[in-house]
């Protein structure tokens, strides 16, 4: 195994790592920005190196500095964790070059999943439901008539040029198509100028479903179910869960083993989610992460797994600790995201941590860099936790993130704790029933003045 | 300005810087005037900069819906408060306050009554057990804390003498 | 289900109370003595109750209080958590004539259980194996070598009106026996003027095994496995785990059907644990506590499930919400106490806890009452905290174990946390190589001093 | 301003420093006047008997076997320092640190040379390339932080220039 792992993340996921390398016996690194000199998994490093200045571009997305704190350190791994590099495929390309172990995906495989429509077209070669549409422009009517037949009402009229609502147009059924088309073509024309338009299946309440996928050099590519990550506001995840309320055992065991399967045929390696739309029974590629997602912990506390300690395993060589058939999902989680935000407004709020007391008891777990002092620093992105709730049921799984949100103590700064209290007070989101528009319009509705 | 009120002023604030450290205070304030009166102000904390107060947690600073830290009602809540004042008759046992020996007899006291030590001031039941409470020193009834038939904690103030 | 349980306790114990029913939608009354105004589970309840001044005799153990304080808040039921009353037939009795529902057995099991000889008696006959040995005085040489042959060597002389050592002798084989009897017999004759003597099977080297009991009121019976506890300093135990390391699946299975059996047979209520020593794969049975165990955690971590929920139903009268084919342990945990103790004098350290920052992540659960600023009262128990961390085998958790411990901060007051850093130092803890003296014989070689 | 007078102060603030840490008080503040009237206004609080250090958290106080507050040798701890010192140059990246142009070359520079702004002082070779660091501003070289060959942080200081 490893001796040493450079960790080139910060905040909770960079904590996040170095407890699994600890648990493994691997040193961990910190690589962190002369900004982050006092964040809890610096301080708790057996070795830390400062890579930079606050800013991210100098310091967590500077590769020159990041290869030579592994050289210098004498790291044989990189762990990217999410965002910042974890998606950069000349990282990875670098990084290996330098021979050192990047634990991801290679460089082809984060180059092919980061171009939309290459990874559209690669996943429908590789049987993985995408949108259907037609497959290019339509000119006549009766093409039209004949595609959305095919894909079945409701159907949208999308302007080729178009963007941002315009010159889209939705038939609920084949009387509406003709005007559908008109309308589209006209505004097309007037805002783009060009009439060119196509059709798209309409998916008019989609949830979010993502499927997790983990897969070894040694052909091993299982799926870990799915997660429900519906709740978004502007395209932020908020809240995910696992199982999906609305999921079906045959529609996790169909849709998770076409996800592996195209993985393994590809020749994927790590950790990695596929996102889909899903609507009345139906799974709609989005795209690809081919990383670690901020919400595995939910995935992780279902199937009772480490997958970040399976990331490393795989980055090594080592195969996959389970097979498909150990992967039985158990019980609930739920994840929130607590961000340093205004719970109404959701402006940034950083600032220093006067108390924390985290949540504790049976089926709690909180993953947070934060501690009672510390300067949540400025430069980055506002998540500072995430408390994780898992129950024998979704009842109970609710029930014990209410208490659980009850007895959580931030203060110091502003933070979406709140925003989650409210949200359990809904009974759409009690009983697992939202799409990805929900929280935008109860939001809204909460908020008239917004 | 000169150059010895600067070097004086400087000595003076690292003087306090030293205090402040050495002492592990969190602040120092001080305002000075030498004029006519000669004004003087100082302000010392122990709440370090990001003084964690170290009371009792309340859930969620901003106000939860669950409402933990406001309990609902709670029977006994009121009365925990004033059990400080040194006048006050502290209950010796958690249970249901009766004014009177029987229903439609005359209180044991009424505000303005002497008492003298050990004469019984009122009765807490506790298990169908009627415990009368004897005035714990002679004095005046200045107030009464509480209403017939009400429950108490042990240490809930029921009277003060004066 | 019920509206409202009184809790008759105070400590992590209140709150690990609290937190259940609180998930389960139970208003919970804290009934405190006037020490533990300040105490987390007060400051959280919905509703408290001062019901007397610190000394425990006064305010915990105050039966006419806490039946007061039920009927003062409406409490339909009391849960006496362990220690103090949880243990008094008294209290079950007279909670019970009140009309209140008392979560735990009846005043007749109490007393059953709380008696050793009829404890020991009761099992015996119910099948659950005990120490076996003469069923009375030995007088002659031939009738001790005739039951010395039956239990097996090595046996225990004992002086029957002996105590603390004194009057017991050990016969390794048959050739040691004469000799033996009549050592023991002269040192009791001396020792306490009697000389009788009576045999018993010898265990050099027991561990202490307990069994997990769970009953409803519907006739259902489950076991949930066992706990190793075996590393104890004065009886008192410090670390306690599950599965147990040297037990097996098959006798795991038999001695928990035998103990399910043994109380479905008298028709007990609620949770019990069946105390055992155990040598060479053989049980011998030491007592039955009649209540919730301190080091319940690891079971709930082993098996999924929440044991006070389960208590509170089968109380109601509801059946248990799991049948014993649905009891499958998956992975090991480990639980650590953690008392405000000096770690190497153990005397107690009440004082004010300055920070207090609990670990974190995957597989890490904190059941603690206490909070930054908190003031440990003098007046009770050292324990302040159990750190119960999950795996999925005994590698992982102790790996896990070692991380969590290196991330909890406790200051302000001395703690037992370094003992465990310590413990987890050894090889024989570390492989679980551990007897019920290991603790103790290891605490004296580590400080010759003492 | 006199200097006795200063002197005073401070050690009127020191005495009341030392009130405070005796009396374990949150807070003491005083109001002087020397004036005609001759005023003083004390407040002592106890808000914050048990001021939590806002420092960052080190595992386990009493020593744990695991040396994760004090990091076994992390070859970067020691420059981090000095770094605040206003004289020092602090690197510009993490890398290597060559004094000399070449193996066997002379050093760049050496401790009392005058150097002037912009003049390489050192290299600092991060994935194989050099570095020509300059110096930030003229001045004399009063010492040399690091050694040939070294590793370092960002912002670790590689030289006094005064």
């Amino acid at each position: 195994m490893f001796d040493k792992i450079l960790i080139a993340n910060r905040g909770e996921i960079a904590l996040r790592i170095q407890r699994a390398c600890r648990e493994m016996g691997i040193k961990a690194v910190a690589a962190h920005s002369s900004a982050d000199v006092d964040a809890m998994h610096v301080r708790l490093a057996e070795e830390s190196v400062c890579i930079g200045p606050p800013k991210a571009a100098d310091s967590y997305l500077n590769i020159p500095a990041l290869i030579t704190a592994c050289e210098l350190t004498g790291a044989q791994a990189v762990h990217p964790g999410y965002g910042f590099l974890s998606e950069n495929a000349n990282f990875s390309r670098i990084v290996s070059e330098h021979n050192i172990a990047f634990i991801g995906p290679t460089a082809e495989h984060i180059t092919m999943m980061g171009d939309k429509i290459t990874a559209k077209d690669t996943m429908k070669r590789l049987g993985v439901p995408v949108v259907p549409g037609s497959d290019g422009a339509i000119r006549e009517d009766d093409e039209a008539k004949r595609v959305a037949s095919e894909i079945g009402y409701p159907v949208l009229v999308k302007a080729a040029s178009g963007g941002g609502g315009r010159g889209m147009k939705v038939a609920e059924t084949e009387a509406d198509l003709s005007n559908a088309l008109s309308t589209a073509r006209t505004e097309a024309k007037a805002g783009f100028g060009d009439e060119t338009v196509y059709l798209e299946k309409y998916l008019g309440k989609p949830r979010h479903i993502e499927i997790q996928i983990m897969a070894d050099s040694h052909g091993n590519v299982v799926h870990l179910g799915e997660r429900d990550c519906s709740l978004q506001r502007r395209h932020q995840k908020v809240l995910e869960e696992a199982p999906g309320p609305c999921i079906t055992d045959a529609e996790r065991a169909e849709i998770g083993a076409r996800c592996a399967n195209a993985l393994k045929e590809i020749g994927y390696l790590g950790a990695g989610t596929i996102e889909f739309l899903y609507e009345n029974g139906e799974f709609y590629f989005i795209e690809m992460n081919t990383r670690l997602q901020v919400e595995h912990p939910v995935t992780e506390m279902v199937y009772g797994v480490d997958l970040v300690r399976e990331q490393i395993r795989v980055a090594y060589g080592e195969e996959l600790s389970f097979k498909q058939e150990d992967l039985v999902p158990n019980g609930h989680a739920i994840e929130c995201r607590i961000n340093a935000e205004d719970p109404h407004t959701f402006a940034p709020s950083p600032g220093t941590i006067q108390r924390y007391h985290p949540p504790g008891g049976l089926g709690v777990r909180m993953d947070s860099g934060i501690y009672a002092g510390y300067k949540i620093p400025p430069y980055y992105d506002s998540l500072i936790g995430k408390l994780i709730v898992h129950g024998r049921d979704r009842p109970e799984c609710v029930a014990r993130l209410r208490r659980a949100l009850a007895e959580t103590i931030i203060d110091g700064v502003e933070t979406t704790a709140p925003l989650f209290h409210a949200l359990l007070d809904s009974p759409d989101v009690v009983s697992g029933d939202y799409d990805i528009h929900w929280l935008e319009h109860w939001l809204s509705a909460k908020l008239p003045g917004e | 300005m000169n150059n010895d009120k600067t070097d004086a002023d400087i000595a003076f604030v690292r003087a306090l810087a030293q205090i402040l450290n050495e002492n592990n205070l969190g602040e120092i304030e001080v305002e000075r005037e030498f004029g006519e009166d000669d004004e003087l102000k100082v302000r010392l904390s122990r709440s370090a900069p990001a003084a964690v107060q170290p009371a009792a947690p309340s859930p969620i600073v901003s106000a939860p819906p669950l409402a933990v830290s406001a309990p609902p009602s709670a029977p006994f809540e009121a009365e925990a408060a004033p059990a400080v004042d040194a006048a006050a008759v502290p209950s010796p046992m958690v249970g249901t306050v009766y004014l009177a020996p029987e229903p439609n007899a005359d209180n044991f006291v009424k505000v303005g009554d002497t008492v003298t030590q050990g004469q019984t001031i009122l009765i807490v039941e506790a298990m169908k057990t009627m415990n009368q409470i004897p005035a714990p020193r002679s004095g005046t009834i200045t107030s009464i804390l509480v209403e017939d038939g009400e429950p108490v904690e042990f240490g809930s103030p029921l009277m003060l003498i004066s």
